[in-house]
């Protein structure tokens, strides 16, 4: 019965929808990332406390959230795989990890150097750095594992299991600065509080955050194209160059 | 249900009991790596003891990592697993019986023996009882998060390694909490909190270490 | 709704994928109480494929196996406790002794066999000697013996899936494996296997599913 | 001779390197114990650079441990075991490149990449070159006597105990010099003499390394 | 010294004892160039120990083994560079390609065969298209003739001892390698194999070791 709801699930159908999609999140996420940058060097105020170094928050803060969101985008796509038995959601979960691992590193990067003017040191083993680096592990093992098993379906398959069980990883890191008392700031963006930082600040931050979206989704999708390119070589509709 | 539990606990402690090598092994291990540490550090009695907790639970996660590989890549190999898949019983039954059977023969020990080398490590009477609690308590979700992975990089070349790369990252909450108790219990902070949190570790890793093993069991075998 | 009740075992319009290969289509199978499958194929057509699809071991590419009218994946442990499927791993440990070997993967299968009865179906299969030596020490037709001797054991059980049952045995262990089946036969009991050595069995309904080159 | 050695070198590591990520998983595995430690010790610097010897040593020891059981047993099971004992091949010297494969795709990573955990533990530059040197000369000990208790343990009964009493207790004095090296450059004394003594350990197990794992194959096929 | 000079291999008074048993005794055992002797017997009778004997992985308990005249413990690898043993484990990799597999267990017996020549085995056995696939897909009989492809490249090795080659192979199969054996002892090769399937195989000097029940 869900054949019907789910016929976009099919590689074949979602390739060329795809290919359309791409340009337009590149293009988006290429203004906003311009906009973004600007915002950040030219407009934000110099920091009282921190002087120039706090910038690096317009692109620590997207990393971080990104890497966490990323991780429930595809341990989502995963978990649909596992029950509706669709190719693609497996396809799509193999093409946001890189996507989210990147995220991540860049998220531990930008706080390593960020950490050496305000805390005075590059690493600190405290529950937030620490789960976010785990968060990078686990990245690293649903990549490692899917590339270790020969036949994609059961890749997939065994994928999605360890996806799904690492997503308590997740609210580890966000709640970490509540549940330890820790080196790293809460948060200050909230939805049910007002935010307690510059305005413009909040803007840069956002439109940083929306760039990172865009270049996600376009990445993904042109790596999505390029798995069901590799792993529908025997299917006809690839050979017969309808794509 | 319970009937399959205790025939497949009996058939692995036998085969466990015929190859007693393979738990003394892992006994060995995690005395060597919690002795290595006096050796390493110039034994100051202090500092030992502030690191003492941390140690051993360090032991017992590589410990229980190093057992791992044996948990199903024999059943595999001799046909045992699709054997349990296609049997009679249901399979969660099978899996509970088979890591009831890891934990007693590699977690038991070690919490057994885990107060010994508190001892070895200068730790005070009422810190020894908590760090027993915690073992005991923190043992099984390794024994359950490890099956999974286990189960997940069956029949994958570098099991063992890619293994230690899936679980190790599940394991550090045991090892923050279970090294936390001991600690706070040190600086006279009741443990009670980091004692209830491992047992909530515990009741989450359950039911999520059981499904991930049985899913990851049968797409093996597929 | 007809189909459902004449048949026990029925296999509709199977396929098989293996690594993007399609091995096999189209297979359907049905068996009533009594009924003999021979699955016939050349190496690598899929005959052990289709038999853990059979199984429930594997999930078919299309298709579907209905047991009793009902879907596989629906009746999970229900089918196991009706269902015997010996692959040509031997599922037999080194640790353990024959005689514990039996007992365990009998018990597994939900039969409760007694000592007796476990010497019994070694004794069938021409080992009743060999019950108290540890596996590791058998050789390799003596290994398949011992994994065969659950088939003494599993009378209540109505279907079997033997893969290769013949393999490496000796021909007075052949002849007992056959006798054993016919037995199964000729009570209602149904049969599915596969084998390149051309060993006669006596069945009321026998088919042959050929699965080619 | 040299060209059985290459021969199975070749082998073994196309084995290895079969999968991309299984070298690269030795790394992160290790990079991952390394993390634990500290986690569960609580995290002083001075500590830290304390038990930066320890904790590399004991991720070494484990990294080779885990992978021992794929050594031979894998080998045993397929029948390519047998058929290098009856080959056109001497023994020694499919046993030799089987052992320098072993060290090839765990000890060598380990050692590489020792000095950047050290870094990250706070050593200075001279211990780094310290800790360096001794894992490039321990680790080969370790792929060395594993190898031997790895044959041991294949086939014969209750030589599993026997491996576990035998061998780790031989891994203790290369844990114990290489760390040591390390802590004595840290205190500003001289680390040849642990160097040496590391040394000495090499020259030893190699030959009863060899011959040990040679008689403990042929036993095992016997 | 006659004896010595007629026989290349040439097994003495054989005995065998597993377990505090023995298997058998007073086993002899002679090839000259071209001879072909098959062992028979039950499962568990020692076929598999008397093959592994004569290879020189397991010491017998009486009697010995001669190889143009010399004992096999003395000349160690100089005997594995003209003795082909294939066990009934089929000593294939599942991590290397199907041609890697032939490529390397080739060299193992001192045989540098190039791509090609492997190619040629494989095709020999059937499997030419499964040369670049890995292993571990391989059906049971895919793997036992990707084993197999051994002999094609054999050529050169005097003694062959072959352990149950025929298990799980088809027709097709079994003919293609009992062609590579006629073709090895017509020109002067010598065999010695066990089988439980009746497999006749021509030869100019057929000898039947039967080690009984
Ligand atoms: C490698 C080290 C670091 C890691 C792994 C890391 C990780 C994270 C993560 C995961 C978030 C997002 C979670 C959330 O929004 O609540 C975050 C946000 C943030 N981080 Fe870091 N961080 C690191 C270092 C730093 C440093 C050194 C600073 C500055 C002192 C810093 C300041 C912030 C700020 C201000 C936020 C935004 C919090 C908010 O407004 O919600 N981080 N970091
Ligand atoms: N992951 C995979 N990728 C490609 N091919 C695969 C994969 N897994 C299995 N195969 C192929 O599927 C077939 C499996 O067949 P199966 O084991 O069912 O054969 P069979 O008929 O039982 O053969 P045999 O007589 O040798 O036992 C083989 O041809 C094998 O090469
Ligand atoms: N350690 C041991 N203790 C007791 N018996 C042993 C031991 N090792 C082997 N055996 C016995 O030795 C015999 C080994 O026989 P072998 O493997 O040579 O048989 P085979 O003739 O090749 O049989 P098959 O036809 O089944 O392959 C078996 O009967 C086995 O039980
Ligand atoms: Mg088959
Ligand atoms: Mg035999």
């Amino acid at each position: 019965m869900f054949s019907n709801l789910f016929n976009f699930a099919s590689p074949q159908a979602f390739y060329p929808v795809a290919g359309r999609m791409i340009s337009w999140f590149g293009w988006s996420a290429a203004l906003l990332g311009v906009a973004g940058l600007y915002i950040a060097f030219f407009v934000a105020p110099t920091d009282a406390t921190q002087g120039e170094s706090y910038r690096i928050i317009f692109i620590h803060v997207p990393a971080a959230w990104m890497s966490m969101f990323l991780y429930l985008v595809m341990a989502g796509w995963a978990g649909l795989g596992l029950v509706l038995n669709t190719r693609l959601s497996g396809m799509m979960a193999s093409a946001l990890a890189p996507t989210g691992a990147m995220f991540t590193v860049v998220a531990l990067v930008t706080g390593l150097l960020w950490g050496k003017p305000t805390w005075g040191t590059y690493w600190v083993w405290d529950a937030r750095l620490t789960s976010e680096l785990f968060l990078l592990f686990l990245y690293l093992g649903f990549m490692a594992l899917k590339e270790a098993i020969d036949d994609p379906q059961r890749a997939d398959r065994a994928g999605a299991i360890l996806a799904l069980v690492g997503v308590v990883n997740i609210p580890i890191i966000y709640f970490s600065v509540q549940w330890w008392n820790t080196l790293h700031q809460g948060a200050s963006v909230s939805l049910t509080r007002a935010p307690s930082m510059a305005a413009t600040m909040l803007a840069g931050m956002l439109v940083m955050a929306l760039a990172a979206w865009m270049y996600s989704i376009a990445v993904s999708l042109a790596r999505v194209r390029a798995i069901i390119v590799a792993r529908e070589q025997d299917a006809a509709w690839v050979r017969s160059g309808t794509r | 249900m319970t009937a399959a539990i205790v025939l497949v606990l009996r058939r692995d402690l036998l085969v466990a009991l015929r190859r007693k090598g393979d738990a003394l092994n892992v006994l060995i291990f995690f005395v060597i790596v919690a002795s290595l540490f006096p050796l390493g550090t110039g034994a100051e009695p202090g500092q030992l003891r502030a690191i003492a907790a941390g140690v051993i639970w360090v032991g017992a996660l590589l410990a229980a990592l190093l057992s791992l590989p044996r948990l199903f890549a024999a059943d595999l190999a001799d046909g045992t697993l699709e054997q349990m898949v296609v049997s009679a019983q249901p399979l969660p039954a099978v899996v509970v019986a088979k890591i009831a059977a890891h934990w007693l023969t590699t977690g038991l020990p070690l919490a057994l023996i885990a107060p010994l080398l508190g001892l070895q490590y200068g730790l005070p009477g009422d810190a020894l009882l908590v760090l027993l609690g915690a073992v005991l308590l923190g043992t099984p979700v390794l024994s359950l998060i490890g099956a999974a992975g286990a189960a997940l990089t069956l029949g994958v070349r570098g099991a063992a390694v890619l293994t230690g790369l899936l679980v190790l990252p599940l394991f550090v909450p045991a090892l923050v909490f279970g090294a936390g108790a001991v600690t706070a219990s040190l600086s006279g902070i009741a443990p009670g909190p980091h004692l209830s949190l491992l047992g909530a570790l515990l009741a989450v890793s359950l039911p999520l270490g059981l499904w991930a093993t049985c899913a990851a069991l049968r797409v093996a075998l597929d | 709704m007809p189909r459902k009740m004449r048949y026990m075992l029925d296999a509709k319009d199977l396929a098989c994928e293996r690594g993007e290969r399609r091995l096999f289509s189209d297979i359907s199978l049905a068996l009533k109480p009594g009924g003999f499958a021979r699955l016939l194929g050349a190496n690598g057509s899929g005959k052990t494929s289709l038999l853990r699809i059979l199984a429930g071991l594997t999930r078919p590419a299309a298709g579907e196996v209905l047991w009793r009218g009902e879907k596989l994946g629906d009746i999970a442990e229900g089918y196991g406790r009706e269902m015997l499927y010996l692959g040509h791993a031997p599922a037999v440990k080194d640790e353990l002794s024959v005689a514990e070997n039996l007992m365990f993967s009998a018990r597994l299968s939900g039969i409760a066999a007694s000592n007796d009865q476990c010497r019994m179906a070694l004794e069938a299969l021409g080992i009743g000697n060999l019950a108290p030596l540890s596996a590791r020490v058998l050789s390799q037709g003596q290994r398949r013996r011992a994994a065969l001797a659950r088939l003494a054991l599993a009378v209540p059980l109505p279907l079997w899936l033997l893969d290769e049952p013949f393999a490496a045995l000796d021909e007075n262990a052949i002849s007992r494996v056959r006798a054993l089946a016919e037995a199964h036969l000729a009570r209602g009991g149904m049969l599915v296997l596969t084998s390149h050595q051309e060993v006669p069995i006596a069945a009321g309904n026998t088919q042959t599913v050929n699965l080619g080159v």
